[in-house]
Formats: structure tokens, sequence, C-alpha cells
């Protein structure tokens, strides 16, 4: 199909009549879907209520922090709720977030394939997803876990709290996100359109490919490590328990092989969208194409190699602490390469300032400051004061919400029509966004301040010297609560009364709008062939202009 | 310089620096938190600039295919590399330092255990329940293990922190510069007070140390630390108050809040309890046994324990036992799933002798 | 594998034809290895034994892999997909040998091999 | 959907997939990634095993002597066998020799159920013993600090080894029902041939456990 067709037409925006939404109509016939867009919307709905109860979670932890003493709950209540919180977060929420939702619906759709490889397979991943979910949840609030989303041995294993369902839980979480990388491995392989070569792939895809390969390599080993926690919960076995002779540092070293590239699993889908999202709104080709590609790639393959960094303080050698943390110094390189990409993509570009626009804006600040006081945790002097402290909570919620979590905004909003063919509102948008990066702000700068000064984090009660920025952070907190509620109510909104909005609204040139918005029921009504590159904003017999910086 | 880095430090609430290793630590702290904060605000704000500066004028504008040069892909690559290998070399080389503690250095042993600190100064030296006395201006090596779980023996005017593992030894050190009674917080989570499991150091000139040791040693001052100074009056619900106490008066040191038992029975669920005495006799805990028990500890010991609980005879006004009564009457098991509690079967290892 | 395209037809790779003669001979070298291991297992061989049995452990295995697994024809990207297991499988130990080898010796379980049984 | 109208339409092609060969060769990548995942699965354990047997030299030199070496070899010579038969069946689909394939197939079962049986008398004898993981050890003959370790590392590895040789073998006996049903032939045998995959990985674990646990 010509692109430019499409980029000329002036025409009303018309809703397509057809399209994957109302193909089948039916509970049933969304249940026993394989469109790999119903099981996106499913994982979409999905993930937000499980961001809901996490932050319902985080919330009453920032509420019971407002005094040093008790204030609204009993001090197991509290170790309860910031299990929840973390588990909730980051096995519910974070891993499936950008992959489950934007990945399922889109990743088709950029490679101009009619459904992923494995369809059946995809719709038991989210099967695995809510019975994991299910059980993890379950368990958590009915045996009272106590442990931290860490479950660091022994305490994990000497606590009197039920332990074991949570744990199966994320072992079912586990093969869930394993089933969904290998999908979108075996699919970016198998099912690009004809003309599309591996340098024509969009950059969220490349992001979702580097995604997938950790998710396929490192959670078999959070799968075992939790199951071997279980079972010596439950039998006693003594792999990780002291007083049988066994390793607790071991445990750590296998916690963290997974969960140190686990923070890649959420943060590189993350950098995808903003690639993506940063060309489409500045019209422009992306700044440095293969550089943010293979940077995605190094990332993911260095991510494997910095896990010891979590472990300054546990005893591990220094020797091993130098090395780790000189590894890590490379990621923070290749993320840096992405900010200068990103950056310069928007220099003398055609920029449409819309909601997500705001949240790129934030999100490139906070991922140089969550990325670089990443840097400064890695450097291991640094580091001996602030491990353990809000100081590592605030860093790594910089990353997680400041960064997933924008990018996940940024891929609702600028995706929406494309998903439901319909236009939210651009001034609450705005508004809503606003609230959220300045409400993000005022939650956790206060929060590197009081790592600096030495709160330790998972404290219930603190020293009364903590309490100007614990209330300062927790005023934040509910700013940033506030902006999440006027985004559900105009998305919502949107949904049922929104204007139509386009195949095309943003004139993105993203292969994915090739198709109308909503898609009919297998993509594409037409043979797709490729004849461009991804980010290639210049009209057909334009003269181009080069420019090198 | 020092007055820049003390502005620094105020504007980033960082606690003065009262140890050797906090002044290199603070040093790099505010190169690295400084070029953090400007790279992140240029980026943030170059963005914002962009934004105004190159909007979209016309629909469909056309934009110039920009392309890097040689010499900016090694700018971008090289910029950060060389500050992270700068920070990462001397962070390196500080914290190299940090784990090499010097052959001179005063050995204090410290045991963890929910949720408390003990000191032992080796040989016939004294023991310490949450306080630890040390001298100014000499390297005193810490070597730390734990009775249950992993602790984390944190103390942020020192900007030192050490987990604590169970069955082996962990070491630490530190050389504070300045006489005062400095914190001691845990860090590691550790259960359901791993936030009040607090102690402090106390940092004495070294010719007072020298005499407080000795005297120490000829047992002339066999006292319980109490840890943490007495505060103003307090303000709160009875039960509050009790608390209060508990921790002042050092009892959870010996009296477990979550059914385990330790040097002494634990206070959960011991209210309205029947228990059986070292003579045989069964007693309810009621409110007259708890008092007696405080002012005459040594009268009716508890069937398995020890007779080495301090008359608190004077110690305690009559509002504040009372107020401690209160406080385990509160101790109810609901927020405690039930289990057998059991004793921490570990015992310290021995040390490896001095290499 | 970035330069890998379906566009080459991958089956054409699986037409290669061979009898079942190789199957055979492969199965005996395995058995005849597996008689080696024991034998040299149960012999004191010093810190030899270790290497020894891995070593022909992983003879075996690559010889299952390469012939019984059809390795030796599957599409470079599977392979890769194998290899780049294995790296990470080793990575793994490394990193965590790596800690072992150089920690604090008080900082090993007690009864762990001490200072001087390193020397030794 | 044009290619599907091209083509000859083929029952095992996906309406997504262009061409069958392209959709065998996703799969086998799949299969393939799917077999790197169980890599790294028991890659953790041989890590826990190479971990504790470093703190521990002595006391897993001397648990091992108390192993049945000879139901380990069987079991190892019997595992290889049937890696054999598996890779003969899938030549024999190939070239369209049903009943041969499910013969073959019927022999691989056979060895699995014995691995089983073996594996199933072994752990007996260590359950008599009271040659239990962790808390549950209370074997008289090994007494070194770490021998409970072993023990634990024993049941965890042989125990999901033995997990795999049942889903195996589950697997095995479906792709036989389907062999006897008659769905493969000389075109379509790809899943003849990932159950096959499945199995060679169940033999390669094996070949590393056998000498890390009973010989060394």
């Amino acid at each position: 199909m010509s692109q430019s067709n499409q980029l000329h037409d002036d025409s009303p925006p018309v809703y397509p009549a057809v399209n994957y939404l109302n193909a089948d109509r039916g509970v049933w016939s969304w249940l026993t879907t394989i469109d790999h867009k119903r099981i996106g919307i499913m994982y979409l709905v999905s993930v937000m209520i499980a961001f809901l109860l996490g932050g319902i979670f985080a919330m009453a932890l920032r509420v019971e922090l407002l005094t040093p003493g008790p204030t609204i709950m009993g001090a197991n209540t509290y170790n309860r709720m910031f299990t929840l919180h973390g588990v909730v977060m980051i096995f519910l929420f974070m891993i499936p977030a950008i992959p489950g939702v934007f990945g399922n619906f889109l990743l088709p759709l950029m490679l101009g394939a009619k459904d992923v490889a494995f369809p059946k397979l995809n719709l038991l991943s989210l099967y695995l997803y809510w019975t994991g979910a299910t059980i993890a949840l379950c368990g958590m609030i009915m045996g009272g876990t106590d442990t931290g989303w860490t479950f660091y041995a022994p305490y994990s294993t000497s606590t009197p709290m039920t332990l074991f369902p949570v744990l199966l839980g994320i072992f079912i979480l586990g093969f869930s996100s394993i089933v969904t990388g290998l999908n979108f491995i075996v699919t970016i392989h198998t099912l690009r359109a004809p003309g599309m070569g591996w340098m024509r792939l969009q950059l969220f895809v490349w992001a979702i490919y580097a995604t997938s390969i950790i998710q396929v390599l490192a959670t078999p080993v959070i799968g075992l490590t939790v199951l071997l926690v279980g079972i010596e919960k439950v039998g006693g076995f003594g792999l990780f328990d002291p007083t049988r002779g066994g390793d607790p540092v071991l445990f750590q070293h296998m916690f963290w092989f997974y969960s140190h590239p686990a923070v890649y699993i959420m943060v590189l889908p993350a950098m995808g969208v903003v690639s993506d999202a940063i060309a489409a709104f500045a019209r422009k080709n992306v700044f440095g194409y293969k550089m943010i590609a293979y940077s995605s790639l190094g990332i993911a393959f260095v991510g494997f190699f910095a896990w010891g960094h979590h472990m300054f303080v546990s005893g591990q050698s220094s020797f091993n602490d130098g090395a780790f943390a000189v590894i890590s110094m490379l990621v923070g390189v290749f993320t840096a390469i992405k900010v200068f990409n990103w950056v310069a993509t928007l220099y003398r570009g055609a920029i449409a300032v819309k909601t997500p626009l705001i949240y790129i804006c934030g999100f490139l600040f906070f991922i140089v400051f969550g990325g670089m006081t990443g840097i400064a945790v890695a450097t291991v002097s640094l580091d001996v004061h602030w491990h353990d402290t809000y100081f590592v909570i605030a860093h790594f919620h910089f990353i997680m919400v400041g960064a997933v979590i924008m990018a996940f905004l940024i891929a609702l909003h600028y995706w929406f029509p494309k998903m439901f063919g319909r236009m939210y509102h651009e001034g609450w948008g705005m508004v809503a966004a606003s609230l959220i990066v300045l409400g993000f702000n005022a939650t956790f700068i206060p929060q590197f301040l009081l790592g600096n000064a030495g709160m330790p984090r998972r404290y219930y009660m603190y020293p009364e010297r903590y309490q100007a920025l614990n209330v300062a952070s927790t005023a934040g907190a509910s700013l940033l609560a506030f902006g999440f509620i006027i985004i559900l109510i105009y998305l919502i909104y949107a949904l049922v009364r929104g204007k139509v909005a386009g195949d095309n609204p943003w004139n993105s040139r993203g292969y994915e709008w090739m198709t109308t918005s909503p898609p009919p029921k297998h993509n594409f009504d037409h043979p797709v062939i490729i004849d461009r590159d991804s980010h290639d904003y210049q009209e057909p017999g334009e003269e181009v202009e080069h420019v090198v910086i | 310089m020092t007055a820049l880095d003390d502005l620094m430090r105020r504007l980033l609430f960082l606690p003065e620096a009262r140890s050797t290793f906090a002044v290199p630590v603070d040093r790099l702290h505010f190169f690295v938190i400084t070029v953090t904060m400007i790279a992140s605000t240029i980026t943030g704000l170059m963005a914002f600039f962009f934004f105004f500066k190159y909007r979209e004028r016309r629909p469909k504008q056309s934009t110039p295919v920009v392309v890097p040069s040689m010499r900016f892909e090694f700018v971008v690559i090289g910029v950060p590399l060389f500050f992270f290998l700068l920070w990462f070399v001397q962070g390196f080389k500080d914290y190299v330092w940090y784990t090499t503690p010097p052959k001179n250095a005063t050995d204090v042993y410290v045991m963890a255990k929910k949720w408390m600190w003990k000191f032992s100064y080796g040989g016939d030296g004294p023991n310490a329940i949450g306080t630890l006395h040390v001298p100014a201006n000499r390297p005193v090596r810490l070597l730390m293990t734990s009775r249950d779980v992993i602790h984390s023996f944190f103390v942020p005017d020192f900007r030192i922190k050490q987990d604590v593992l169970p069955g082996r030894y962990t070491e630490t050190w530190f050389e504070a510069t300045k006489p005062g009674r400095y914190q001691i917080l845990c860090s590691q989570y550790c259960g359901t007070w791993h936030s009040q499991m607090w102690g402090e150091i106390v940092v004495m000139p070294g010719p007072e140390y020298d005499q407080w040791i000795i005297e120490q040693r000829r047992g002339l001052a066999a006292r319980v630390d109490t840890g943490g100074d007495d505060g103003p009056s307090f303000h709160g619900s009875i039960v509050e108050y009790g608390k209060k106490i508990a921790m002042d008066q050092g009892c959870v040191k010996c009296h477990s809040l979550d059914g385990e038992p330790h040097i002494g029975p634990t206070w959960l669920d011991l209210y309205g309890k029947q228990e059986t005495l070292e003579n045989g006799e069964t007693v309810t805990v009621d409110e007259a046994y708890l008092t007696d028990s405080m002012i005459d500890p040594r009268g009716k010991i508890v069937k398995g324990f020890k007779a080495v609980m301090p008359t608190y005879k004077g110690r305690l006004a009559a509002p504040e036992a009372a107020a401690l009564v209160e406080f385990i009457k509160s101790l109810r098991t609901q927020n405690l799933d039930t289990v057998p509690s059991k004793e921490a079967i570990y015992e310290p290892v021995k040390p490896a002798p001095r290499r | 594998m970035a330069h890998e395209t379906p566009e080459t037809p991958p089956s054409q790779i699986q037409q290669h034809e061979h009898g079942t003669g190789r199957y055979f001979l492969v199965w005996a070298i395995l058995l005849c290895f597996t008689a080696i291991t024991v034998i040299t297992g149960r012999t004191d061989l010093g810190s030899a034994n270790l290497p020894i049995a891995l070593l022909i452990a992983t003879v075996k295995a690559t010889l299952v892999v390469l012939f019984f697994m059809h390795m030796t024809e599957a599409p470079g990207a599977n392979r890769l997909v194998f290899v780049v297991s294995l790296v990470f499988s080793i990575v793994l130990l490394v990193g965590v040998f790596g800690d072992l080898w150089t920690r604090h010796p008080m900082s090993l379980p007690p009864t762990a091999p001490t200072q001087e049984s390193f020397d030794r | 959907m044009s290619s599907s109208e091209t083509h000859a339409p083929n029952p095992h092609l996906a309406h997504h997939f262009e061409t069958i060969e392209k959709q065998d060769y996703a799969v086998r990548l799949g299969m393939w990634l799917f077999l790197g995942t169980e890599v790294l699965l028991f890659a953790g354990l041989f890590l826990g095993y190479s971990v504790y047997r470093h703190f521990y030299h002595e006391a897993f030199h001397e648990a091992s002597r108390h192993l049945d070496l000879w139901a380990g070899a069987t079991n190892t010579v019997v595992l290889i066998t049937s890696s054999l038969t598996v890779a003969l069946a899938y030549h024999a689909i190939k070239k369209g020799q049903t009943k041969r394939c499910a013969g073959l197939l019927i022999f691989t079962i056979l060895c699995a159920f014995a691995f089983l049986v073996i594996k199933g008398i072994e752990y007996h004898h260590k359950f008599q013993e009271g040659a239990l993981p962790g808390q549950w050890y209370h074997y008289a003959e090994v007494t070194a600090p770490g021998a409970n370790l072993y023990y634990t590392v024993y049941f965890l590895a042989t125990g999901l080894h033995a997990f795999h040789v049942i889903v195996g073998m589950s697997i095995l006996i479906w792709i036989l029902s389907r062999v006897l049903r008659g769905h493969f032939s000389p075109t379509y045998y790809v899943p003849v041939e990932l159950g096959g995959l499945y199995w060679h990985l169940v033999d390669l674990v094996w070949i590393f456990l056998f000498p890390l646990l009973y010989l060394i």
C-alpha cells in the first residue's frame, strides 16, 4: 500500500465498521480468542488492575510513614503491605506491562504479520498470568507473607508466615513470561513481512527482541530459585539455611542473576516505546537508529554480568564487588547512548506537542537522573552508605516509575487511537501528565534525601529526624495518585464517547499505522510489502536535507 | 573547600561526617551527584527547549535527516564512560581501603539477633547490649555474626554498613573522628521489629575510653546499658508509653515481642497465660504477677528460664510499671500467626586467628 | 544473528540425508565413554578426577547434541540459542565462583576450606 | 490469506504462516529456545551442587561413594539407549516407516519407565537408610559436615530430572498415539522431532548428573 496516499488524506475520519473488537461477540469469544490484539487488550485490563492494587498498597505505605510511630497499621501489616506492593508491582505489573500489552498488540502489526508465531501459546501465557497472579495474591493476603519481594533467605525460610503460595505464583508467572518471550523471538525471526530486513525493524521491535532474550534466559533461574526457597520452607531442605551448612549468599547470587536483568525486562520495552514515540511526534528519522538498536542488545547482554552490584555489603568478596561495579558502568554507557540519540532526534524536528510529549520530557529527565544515580550506587564506596536505604528506593523508583510507567503512559496515549479507534481529551491529558511528572518528583526526590540522611528501607517506625521528608514524599504521592485517577476517568470516557480518531491521527510512519484503527481481525486487509525504513519521514520525491552533527 | 562541603552536606541532608571513611565518601558523593543533577537537568531542559524551538509549524512539515558524525559518536560514548570509570576508580580505591582494616585496630565482637545488637570486647572485656563504646581517633574493627537471620550494621554518621550473616563472620571497621553518640540502624529487613533494631555508638576521647574499659574490667560498672537518652515526657496512649519504657529500660532486649523465647519469657500473649514456675507451681499471669516480677524478679521464675533479671525497684515509677503492664496486655496474637516458636540453633563460630 | 533472515529457506538444510549407521556408531561411543567414566571415576586420581569426569561428560553431551539432536544440520539461529544458553550458565557459575574463591575466609561457612587449604 | 489460496491447502499450516517450511522453522526455533530455558533451569541446580561441593568437598566425596553405582550406570545406559531409539524413530518417520517408528517409540517409553523404576528403587533405599535432605538427614554412615546438603542436592537434582523424565514420557506417549493414528508422514513429522529433542535434553542432563553425583 502506498503510505503517501494516507498522509494526504484529508477526508473526515471514519471508524472501521468491522474490526477486531466487534468481529466476534460475547465474553466467551474473548476468553477463547487467539487474536494477539484481544490478548493484548486483556493484558491491558489485567495489568491496570494490578497497578491499581499496587498503587493502593503504596498509598497505604506512604500514609503509614506520615508519622515516626504507628499511624494506621501495625508493624506486621506494614511488612505485609510492602511485600504486597513489591510483588504486585514487579511481577504482576512491571514485567508483563509493556511486553504483554503493547508487545502483544503491536508486534505483529509492526512486522506486517497476521499474528504472533504461536497464537495458542500466547493465550496460554495470559492464562498462566491469571493463574499465577491469583495464587500469588491469595497466598500473600491469606498467608500474610512478610518477606519483601526479595525473599532473602534465611529470613524467608524461617518466618512463621506462609510463603509457598506466593512462590508458586511467581514460578507460574515466570512461565508466562518465558512463553511470551519465546513467542516474540520466534515471531520476529519468522514473520517479518516481505522487504523487512532486520535494519528496518521499528525500534520498539528491537527493544522487545532484546527483552525477550532476557526473559528466556534469566527467568528459568528465578523459577528454580523461588522453587528452592519454597521447598526449603516447606520441607526443611537446608539449601540456604546456615544452621545446616547452607549459604544465604548463594541465594542472593541466584536471585539477582534474574532480578538484575529483570530490571532490563522492565526498562528496555520502555526505551523502545520512547524511541518510536519521539520519532512520531518529532516527525523525524530516528537519529542513530543502529546505535539505539544495538545498544538494546548491548544492555540485554551486559545486564547479565552486573548482578553482583546488589551485593556490595552482603559479604561478597571485594574482588567480585569491583568486577561487577565496572561492568555496571557499561550498562550506563549504553543507556547514555540512547539518551543522546533521543534528544538529538528532537533536534530540528517538527514537534507536535501532545500529551505523550510531556511524559517524554519527564522520561528523559527521570532516566538520566535515575540512571546516573544507578551509576552512583554502583560506585562501590558510595553504595556502602546508600545500600538498603531510601536512596536506593528512590533510585529504582526513578527507573521503574519515572521511566517505565512514563513509557507505559506514553504508549497508552500514543497507541490508544490505534487500539480503540478513538481519541482522548487532549487538554485533560496534558493536565494529568503535568500532575504526574510534578507529583513524581515531589514523591521521590525527598526519598533520595531520606536515603542520604540514612533512613533504611522497609522501616515501619523511624527516628523523628526523618519525618519532614517523609511527609513531603507522601504529599507528592497523593498528587501522583490524583493524576492517575484523572487519566483513568478520561480514558474510560474516551473509550465510549471519544472522537473517532481515524486510521493515523498522528501521521506516524510506524508500520502499525498502515492498517485501519482499530485494525481488522487479521490485521491487514491487503498484502504488506515494506519498501522503506521504519522511521522514514520523507515524502516521496521530497528534497532530503542531510545534516551531520 | 570545607565550607562548600558543608553547604553540599546540608543541601543533601547528609549527617555530619564523623569517621575517616566518611570524608572521601562525601567528596565523591558531591562530585557524582552534582554531575548527575547537571546532566539530568540539561537533558530535561534541552528536550523542553526543543519542544518550542522546533515545534511543528505547518502540517506534515518536512524535517532534515540528521546523522551522527564519528566525532559525535566518540563524544557520546567517551564522555559518559570517562566519568563513570573515573568514579569507579576513585570509589573502588576508597572501598578497598574501607575493606582492609588496619592491623592495630581494636577488635569488638558484634552479635546481631532479632532485634538487638550485642557487643563484646573479647577476652575478659565487658559485654554490652545496644550500646557500643569506642575510642575516638583509633581504628575499631567489628567482627560480626548473627544468631538468626541476616541483619545489617549501619551507622549513617560513619557512612559504614555491613551485612551480618548467620553462620559466619563479616567484618567492618571505622575510625570515629569526634566524641559523641551515633545511632546504629539495622538496614537489612529482619522481621516485625526490623525498624526498631537500633543501637548506639558512644565515641569517647581516647583516655576516657581507656579509663572506661578498665572500670568495666573491674566490674565496677556492671550495669546494663540502656541505650537512648531519656527524652522529654511522653505524650501518647498508655500502651505507647509502656512501649517506650520497655525500649528505654531495655526490657525488650531480654523479652521478645514476637513469641520467641529469649533470655526471658516472651511478652506476646503473656498476659492471662498459665505459667509453670521453677518450683512446680502454676501461676496465672496477671497484673499482680507482672508487677511483682518487675520489683522482685527472682521470686517467681518461670520454669526453663534463668534468674538473671535485675530488679527494677527504684528504677520504675508506679505509673511506669503500670504502663508496662498495659503494654504487655496489648500484645495479643492477632497480627502474628501462632507457630511453635523455636530457639535459634546457631551458636557463633570460633573466629579465625588474625592474619 | 542480526543478519540471518528467513528469506534464505531454512528448510533446505533439513534435506541432508544419511543412514541409521551413524546413530549406532554414536551410541556405541557413548557407551564406551560411560564405561570409561565409571572406571576413572572410581579410581583415585587425586585432583584430576573432576576434570576428567567433566571432560568425558562434555564430550558425550556434545555427541548427543551434534548427532542425536541434529545440531550439525540446524540453522544458525538454533545453534546460537543453544550456545548462548550454555554461555549464560557458565556466566552464572563464574560469577558465583569469582566470589567464593576470593571471599574473606571468615565469611565462608565454618567448615569450608580455609586459606591454608587453598595454598596447599 | 493470499498464500493459502495459491498453495495447495495443507491442514497443518496455520493461517499466519506463508509456507509450511517457514512454520517448521519457527516451531524448531521455538523448541530450541525452550531447551535453552531448560538448560538455564538446570544450571541453577548445578550451581548449587558446585558451591556446596566447593564448601564440603570431603562430605560430597564420601557421600557419592554411598550411592548405588550400578543403578546409576544402568540408568545411564538405559537413557543413552532410549536416546538412540528416539533418534531412530525420528529417522523412520521421515522415511514413512510408521510401524517401525511406533515400535521404536514404544521401546523408548519402556526405557523411560525402566529408568523411573530403577530410580524409585534407589530412592527407596535412601529413604530406608535415612540419607535424606536437610533436616531429615539421619544417615549414620556419612557424618562429615555438609553430607545433608549432598543429599539435598542429590534429591533436588534427580527429582527435577525424574520429573522431566515423566514429562518426556508423557509427550512420547502422546506422540506415539498420533503415530498410530497415522498423523505423520514424510512431509509432516515435526512433532516427532520436537518430542525427540526434549527427550535428548533429558538424556543430556543425566550425562552430567551421573558422574557428578555418583562418581566424584
